[in-house]
């Protein structure tokens, strides 16, 4: 047995929150998994899409507080959300860039920064520390027969240079974890279109708009469910996925699964742990279907 | 406005905004050459009176009342499309961010509300709580844009599935929180940062 | 080439055509699969200036019911300005034939150029449609086939003689 | 009795399609004259020419017919064949069955009929074929370069550096060009007085070079390596061998308020002159319009301070025949002006630019020689109308260019490139001031120059608006620029200081007049026309004239330069043999017929027709009776059919074929 | 219509030939002259050349001097210049083949002295020489004679015309034709050609047809039919009037000469109608570098193609 895998847990504001589900699968999974994750110690908010989009200097200062906590605790910082995943990548990333701005971040924090932490998001973590053969191993139950959209939006992987996940326009990493535990992917052409999560709150309509798209693509493409790995997305998805099909008039009946959630399906995690209860389009039906409950 | 004649000469040129947004943005607003690629695949192209391109193009002629007063630049997703495919490694997301952060600089700044409210309460959770409440969020939002109905559809069935969680903890350490607001602040008035 | 069925007549035309112009139009208007009669028989020439009146008037009397000159455009002359001097001979020389009683319509000048396959069939076509409703070039034929009479036929007795010969 | 080879080729599938081959070949066999005939699948493959090559051996065959596709694809490689198998290339003919009958028709038994036919023509045809002998024509081993800016330096010094002599005749007192009036130069902004002198030296010292400055072409008689030129130098009023360059005649000359030229207007010279500094030959010339002493008939004051005594008022014109086999035409361009044009011109002046009176607004090369360090500003960027320094300048390209209104509808290739630099030296020179350039599109396809002009707008802070200007109008000391920029759509309004237009390449003033000398033709811009656009861009039609740089087509320096080397290559190329050898297709005078009327040599548009004595064996002339020049000769035939007697006959196209050809139908 | 035409002057014409031709070959500046002498038929002449000075009195010009005496020379040119400088009587027409003749080579001004006569008219081939010329008996291009006065001469005698406006008898023709349709035409052509035997005395009489051999005798190839038939006399005389446009002078030799009065000068006529109102070229005095179908204009027009 391999030494076991360490890491700083950073979950954000949304698993504590609206994406409990996504917390809740994330520490089960892991857990299965023996991974080790030790949760920062109060943890900031990144400041999500609204610092940086007024005000860059805040948004750099709440990233390099939270990998300053995040620096007290042995091994990579693991990144469940996206969006905080991109927030962290990019203020090493404009910081490591930036003498000005890392002097002016030096100042707000009043400390010197500490910025070498290795900021990972799960996929990564799955497919490339723990690794997709040892995944697969893992597997108690495979899921045979379910066919996955997978969706990365915006965030996980732009822009070049940054999050550097994967490839920035024709990335497979989500793919490759999800066949690795025996579903089906299908080919779609939204897997990278905006959902709209800037606007969940001030411009729903925006957000019907685009979300609707993508959900049309991935229903076009004969998925079954949809995978995210990003608590924004997954809100615009799920929860608005009723208030779509009304808007459009038609059916879309796809659940929106975490990635955590489906992985720990597959290694034999029961819905309870899973979160299952709290996803708003029901997925019993399906994976009754497809015997996987 | 957005028809109106452009009058150009050194005075009416703001090189120091356009400067500032450079700065700010850590990339070049003169390499854009105009192709459009932006434009053709931002996913909120549709509801924007200047798209991206037109944006970078005013500002290559110091034109920023013209943008700032447009809502264009509150109709950015973030989602780094435009930064991502251009040829020119013009960073446009970051010129956006560059852009918004300055109209709230700049006096006559924007007519749309909606974002840059949702926006301030966003900030102003974090000064407050150290994290982002999406209940108080969105109830918060409601009252101030007097959109009292909003998703009301939504709220039972998310607190029903816990996902608005109706009370929350502080963070032990708020202080520190309070401390980098206000340091930025004052590094503001110093004339230290941007 | 001739008649493919009774009752139809299908005329013999010849063309004249310089080999820079005209001559690779028809070259193109073959690449290009452009389909059109396949009554024209196409001669040769380096240059419309190389080509002689008489040509003409021998194609005419070796039964040729359309005879079609084409070069090139002016100021496209391979050779600087054969296709000038050519203008005007068969300018002048046309004038003669329609003068003597040849019908014009038989006998069809055009620029083409080594771009225009599409007007090397338009061209051909054309003349071949407007020959073939006007029927047999049958004057020279005709004088083939007098013999010599010293003055018109123009009394029975002539007649009578002219017959028994 | 001639033993004819016909060989009807299938094309693969593109002839036996729809002519049913085998049967053209029976019937062929049975015309007369014909002892062999075949169909093959391939005749233009190896096995299909080895067929050719062993039926002439082993059959004793006279004559070849190929029946396959246009003579216009593979008469070559037939002709060749049928040489290599011992038989005179011009005995093998050619039935196009390809092009004008199988790809044209779709009925098999019309096209059956027609192939017949048309190879029936042709058998006819070569039974009248004569053999022909190659022509060979000596070669005069040294070449005229006519102009001497930055192509004809380049050309001749290739050229010379063979080993080949050269003549260079330059129309200005001093070589250099257009080149020589350069500030800097794209994409390195290196200066080009630093890079064109040395070569300008070059050119003087060369031992192989013969230089004719302020000198004219008369005429050009003669053909491919034997050309005659006559060379008109103009009186220079200055004895070139005595002056010595020291200049005081200039110094002293009271005439010092003459636009100069070279200076595009903008600066002064004295009458007696050299048009730049670096001028070669340092030698001086009397602009005699301007000179008191032709004017009036006093002064001589520079004849008078001139110690050698070269100045030379009673100097007549002097006219100078050389002979060479070569000619480069390096003639170069003229810009367009924005001038009003005289009524009926196909050019169009820009009458809502003012017509090129409002001072302030000035072209590229009156731009290039405020910039030069020793342009008449010294290298300040200052108005022409009250010295300021402009300190908002808008650049404008495509003037004149681009603008079917105007009458050119072709880009001039280099504005975009030279506007960039400008933005860029203006910007070094003024450095509070700011550019504008109004473009339709940037055209920078050259070797680092789209980084150029990136670097103009990316650090020399140029801003370029896409979108033409409307109007320009004098408003106070300021230009008002009514542009509009359509990746905005709004617009746009400049109080300009200065500005500068990208003005078009056009051929030189007189270019139709050179041509006709030379018997090279020219297109409706008198820009001078290449024998191929793609393969042969450097020829032209007319043997033995080369082009190089500007006069054939807008160019930049790297491209003329390499267009000059290779003008010089093709030079070389001729001179590597003693001998030229071409294709035999000309016309000979049969003298037995001819009575001397020269219609032939009136309509021949090479002057390839001579008259010619013929005389008994007493020494009397018989009669006088025309003669072909088979170097000279093109092959067109337009003699023959002019000759009432048809005493010339084009080779390859004598009556006896064409009537052949007619008859057969 | 019998409309008189003074012919008065042409006594004294007469007398000045003589003077001069005398001078001239008295002083050796020529060496022969061609000119009129009366033929053995009242009234008649014909032509006469004279190498003494004594025989310049028989010379003579009157209504019968209808001859156009230049084909003498180009049938003589070879022998010019070993012999001496000619001397030759021209009227108007005569003088404007002359200088066809001088533009094609063919002749040099300087080998020629020539004696311009003031024309009123000659008789037509049709009547008889001893008649007064009138506007019936005047030979049909005299009716559209636009060079009664030589010029550029070097003699003309010094007396003055009185020529009367005639009705151009050969417009009338060429119009009545032209309104005829193509196959009307060709009957009428036809007819004539038909009368055709083929004697060529039309070719031997035009000091345009100087070449050594005529393209319609060549039999390799054969070109132009050359049998006295319907088709090769048809042939014959498209040719020929083809190989005249833009040359013939309009002396109507060939018209006068023909044995079975084949309407010759019709066709040479029509030629240089259409030349005038395409390249506005008439044969004249001027000698011409090129003629108008050895020269183009790139203007020139091409309605006729396509």
């Amino acid at each position: 047995m391999e030494k076991p895998l360490n890491y700083s847990y950073y979950p954000g504001c949304s698993l504590h929150a609206s994406a409990g589900e996504y917390d809740l699968s994330t520490r089960e999974l892991f857990k299965a998994l023996n991974i080790q994750l030790t949760e920062i110690p109060d943890w900031f908010c990144c400041g999500a899409t609204p610092a940086h989009n007024v005000d860059e200097l805040l948004s750099l200062s709440l990233c390099a507080k939270n990998l300053e906590l995040a620096d007290q605790i042995e091994g990579d910082v693991a990144v469940a959300c996206a969006a905080c995943f991109s927030r962290l990548k990019t203020a090493q990333h404009v910081l490591g860039e930036s003498a000005v701005k890392r002097k002016q971040v030096e100042k707000a924090l009043d400390a010197p920064l500490k910025l070498d932490g290795n900021v990972k998001h799960l996929l990564e973590i799955l497919a490339k520390d723990f690794g997709l053969e040892r995944l697969a191993a893992a597997v108690n139950k495979p899921l045979t027969g379910l066919k996955v959209a997978c969706y990365y939006g915006c965030l996980l992987t732009r822009p070049t240079d940054v999050p550097n996940l994967d490839c920035v326009e024709a990335p497979t990493i989500m793919e490759k974890v999800i066949e690795a535990v025996g579903a089906t992917t299908v080919p779609w052409t939204h897997r990278m279109e905006c959902c709209g999560a800037n606007f969940t709150l001030s411009r729903p309509g925006v957000v019907i708009q685009l979300t609707g798209a993508v959900l049309d693509s991935a229903k076009a493409a004969g998925a079954d469910c949809i995978m995210v790995g990003c608590p924004l997305c997954h809100g615009n998805l799920d929860i608005r996925q009723k208030e779509i099909e009304g808007v459009y008039n038609v059916q879309y009946g796809l659940p929106v699964f975490y990635l955590t959630q489906l992985v720990g399906l597959s290694v034999g995690l029961g819905s309870d742990k899973l979160g299952m209860d709290a996803m708003i389009v029901n997925p019993t039906p399906l994976l009754r279907e497809k015997n996987l409950l | 406005m957005k028809k109106k004649k452009m009058i150009i000469s050194q005075e009416t040129m703001d090189v120091d905004f356009v400067r500032k947004v450079e700065a700010l943005s850590g990339t070049s607003v003169r390499r854009c050459f105009q192709c459009g690629k932006c434009s053709a695949g931002c996913p909120m192209a549709t509801f924007m009176e200047h798209p991206p391109n037109r944006v970078v193009r005013l500002l290559q002629l110091g034109q920023w009342q013209r943008i700032l007063a447009g809502r264009s630049i509150w109709y950015c997703a973030s989602c780094e499309t435009c930064s991502t495919r251009c040829p020119n490694k013009v960073h446009l997301a970051s010129i956006m961010d560059a852009l918004r952060k300055l109209s709230w600089d700049a006096e006559g700044a924007s007519k749309e509300s909606y974002v840059q409210l949702a926006n301030k309460l966003f900030l102003q959770n974090i000064r407050t709580y150290g994290r982002q409440y999406e209940m108080r969020l969105a109830a918060v939002f409601n009252v101030k844009s007097g959109q009292f109905l909003k998703d009301l559809m939504l709220g039972p069935k998310l607190l029903a599935k816990g996902k608005l969680k109706m009370f929350h903890s502080k963070n032990k350490n708020m202080s520190e929180i309070e401390k980098i607001f206000s340091r930025i602040e004052a590094m503001r008035k110093n004339g230290e940062a941007l | 080439m001739q008649p493919t069925k009774q009752n139809t007549f299908e005329p013999k035309i010849i063309a004249f055509v310089c080999t820079w112009c005209t001559y690779a139009g028809a070259d193109l208007a073959g690449t290009s699969r452009m389909q059109y009669p396949s009554n024209v028989r196409v001669l040769k020439f380096p240059c419309t200036g190389r080509i002689d009146p008489v040509f003409i008037l021998k194609a005419f009397q070796q039964g040729a019911d359309g005879v079609l000159v084409s070069g090139c455009h002016p100021g496209d002359c391979h050779y600087i300005a054969g296709n000038f001097h050519a203008r005007r001979r068969f300018a002048v020389f046309r004038k003669l034939l329609e003068f003597v009683g040849v019908d014009l319509n038989r006998l069809q000048f055009s620029w083409v150029s080594a771009a225009e396959g599409g007007k090397w069939v338009e061209v051909v076509t054309d003349l071949t449609e407007k020959v073939r409703s006007m029927g047999p070039m049958t004057e020279f034929k005709e004088l083939a086939m007098e013999e010599q009479w010293s003055g018109a036929i123009n009394t029975p007795e002539l007649q009578e003689a002219y017959n028994s010969i | 009795m001639s033993r004819i080879g016909v060989f009807i080729c299938h094309c693969g599938e593109n002839i036996s399609r729809t002519v049913d081959v085998e049967r053209v070949a029976a019937e062929v066999g049975k015309m007369p004259g014909v002892s062999f005939s075949t169909d093959y699948k391939y005749m233009c493959s190896d096995p299909g020419q080895n067929l050719l090559k062993n039926a002439i051996q082993e059959q004793k065959l006279t004559h070849i017919v190929v029946a396959a596709c246009s003579p216009r694809m593979h008469e070559k490689t037939f002709r060749k064949a049928v040489e290599a198998a011992g038989l005179n290339p011009y005995l093998c003919e050619m039935a196009n069955i390809r092009e004008h009958c199988s790809w044209v028709h779709e009925n098999k038994e019309e096209a059956t009929v027609k192939a017949t036919e048309i190879v029936g023509m042709m058998v006819e045809r070569v039974k009248k074929n004569r053999v022909l002998p190659t022509i060979t024509v000596p070669v005069t081993k040294r070449s005229l370069v006519i102009g001497g800016g930055i192509a004809g330096i380049q050309a001749a010094l290739d050229i010379a550096d063979c080993g080949h002599e050269v003549v260079l005749v330059e129309r200005e007192p001093s070589i250099g060009g257009h080149m020589a009036q350069l500030s800097e130069t794209f994409p390195t902004l290196d200066c080009s007085q630093c890079i064109m002198t040395p070569k300008m030296v070059d050119v003087a010292n060369h031992p192989k070079i013969k230089l004719y400055t302020y000198s004219e072409i008369e005429l050009v008689e003669g053909y491919i390596g034997n050309f005659q030129v006559t060379i008109k130098k103009k009186a220079r009023s200055v004895d070139e061998d005595r002056c010595t360059g020291c200049g005081v005649c200039m110094t002293k000359c009271p005439q010092k308020k003459i636009p100069n030229k070279f200076d595009q207007n903008i600066g002064m010279r004295t009458a007696i002159y050299v048009p730049f500094p670096q001028a070669v030959p340092n030698t001086p010339v009397i602009d005699r319009d301007n000179c008191t002493w032709y004017k009036t008939g006093k002064c001589g004051v520079c004849q008078k301070v001139c110690g050698p005594g070269a100045v030379d008022f009673e100097q007549q014109d002097q006219l100078v025949v050389e002979p060479v086999g070569a000619i480069v035409v390096a003639t170069g361009f003229d810009l367009y002006t924005i001038d009003e044009k005289p009524k009926g011109s196909p050019i169009k002046g820009y009458g809502e630019f003012g017509h090129g009176k409002i001072p302030d607004v000035i072209d590229g090369m009156t731009f290039e020689r405020l910039a030069s360090a020793s342009g008449p500003t010294g290298g300040k960027i200052l108005r022409p109308s009250d010295g300021k320094e402009p300190k908002q300048i808008v650049f404008i390209q495509c003037i004149g260019s681009r603008a079917r209104e105007k009458g050119i509808s072709y880009c001039s290739k280099v504005c975009c490139m030279y506007t960039a630099k400008h933005t860029m030296l203006y910007h070094h020179k003024v450095h509070d001031g700011q550019a504008y350039v109004f473009f339709m599109d940037a055209r920078t396809p050259g070797k680092s120059y789209d980084e150029f002009w990136r670097r103009s707008i990316e650090e020399e802070e140029a801003v370029y608006i896409r979108g033409m200007v409307s109007r320009l109008y004098q408003k106070g000391d300021k230009i008002v620029v009514m542009g509009s920029d359509i990746a905005v759509g709004v617009q746009v309004e400049i109080e300009a200081d200065m500005v500068v237009l990208a003005t078009a390449i056009q051929p030189q003033k007189g270019a139709e007049l050179l041509a006709q000398k030379l018997g090279i033709s020219y297109d409706k811009y008198n820009f001078y026309s290449e024998a191929h656009a793609k393969l042969r861009p450097v020829e032209c039609a007319t043997a033995g004239i080369y082009l190089a740089g500007a006069c054939q087509g807008p160019k930049d320096i790297p491209e003329t330069v390499s267009q000059a080397s290779a003008a010089a290559a093709k030079v070389m190329t001729l001179f590597s043999k003693d001998q030229l050898e071409r294709e035999p297709i000309v016309a000979r005078v049969k003298e037995s017929g001819c009575v001397g009327c020269f219609a032939c040599k009136k309509v021949c548009a090479y002057g390839a027709v001579e008259e010619k004595e013929i005389r008994d064996r007493q020494g009397n002339l018989i009669k006088t009776v025309a003669f072909v020049n088979p170097g000279v000769c093109a092959g067109c035939g337009t003699c023959q059919a002019t000759c009432p007697s048809k005493s010339v006959e084009l080779d390859g196209y004598t009556d006896e074929q064409v009537i052949a050809m007619i008859e057969a139908l | 219509m019998t409309q008189p035409i003074d012919t008065s002057i042409y006594a004294a014409i007469t007398e000045a030939i003589q003077a001069e031709a005398h001078r001239i070959l008295a002083e050796g500046e020529v060496t022969a002259i061609v000119g009129y002498a009366a033929a053995r038929r009242k009234g008649s002449a014909q032509p006469i050349i004279i190498t003494d000075a004594a025989d310049s009195v028989k010379l003579i010009f009157t209504p019968a001097c209808v001859n156009n005496l230049a084909v003498y020379l180009t049938k003589a040119k070879k022998d010019i210049p070993k012999n001496g400088k000619i001397g030759i009587v021209v009227k108007g027409c005569d003088l404007k083949a002359l200088s066809g003749l001088m533009g094609e080579s063919q002749l040099k001004r300087e080998e020629l002295y020539l004696i311009g006569v003031p024309c009123a008219g000659v008789l037509a081939s049709t009547v008889c020489p001893d008649q007064e010329l009138t506007g019936d008996s005047i030979a049909p291009k005299c009716t559209e004679c636009d060079a009664h006065l030589p010029t550029g001469c070097d003699f003309v005698p010094a007396e003055t015309l009185v020529t009367p406006e005639l009705e151009r008898k050969y417009a009338v023709e060429i119009a009545r034709l032209e309104a005829l349709t193509p196959a009307e035409r060709w009957v009428y052509w036809k007819e004539q050609f038909a009368k055709c035997i083929k004697c060529y005395a039309c070719r031997q009489v035009c000091p345009f047809c100087f070449c050594e051999q005529c393209l319609c005798d060549r039999n390799k190839p054969q070109m132009v039919d050359t049998t006295p038939r319907p088709a090769g006399n048809t042939a014959w005389h498209i040719v020929r009037a083809m190989h005249l446009a833009g040359r013939c002078a309009g002396c109507a030799e060939c018209e006068r000469v023909c044995p079975m009065d084949i309407p010759l000068n019709l066709l040479n006529r029509k030629m240089a109608k259409e030349l005038k109102e395409l390249y506005n070229h008439e044969a004249g005095f001027e000698v011409l570098d090129k003629g108008p179908l050895n020269m183009f204009t790139e203007k020139d027009d091409q309605s006729f193609i396509k």
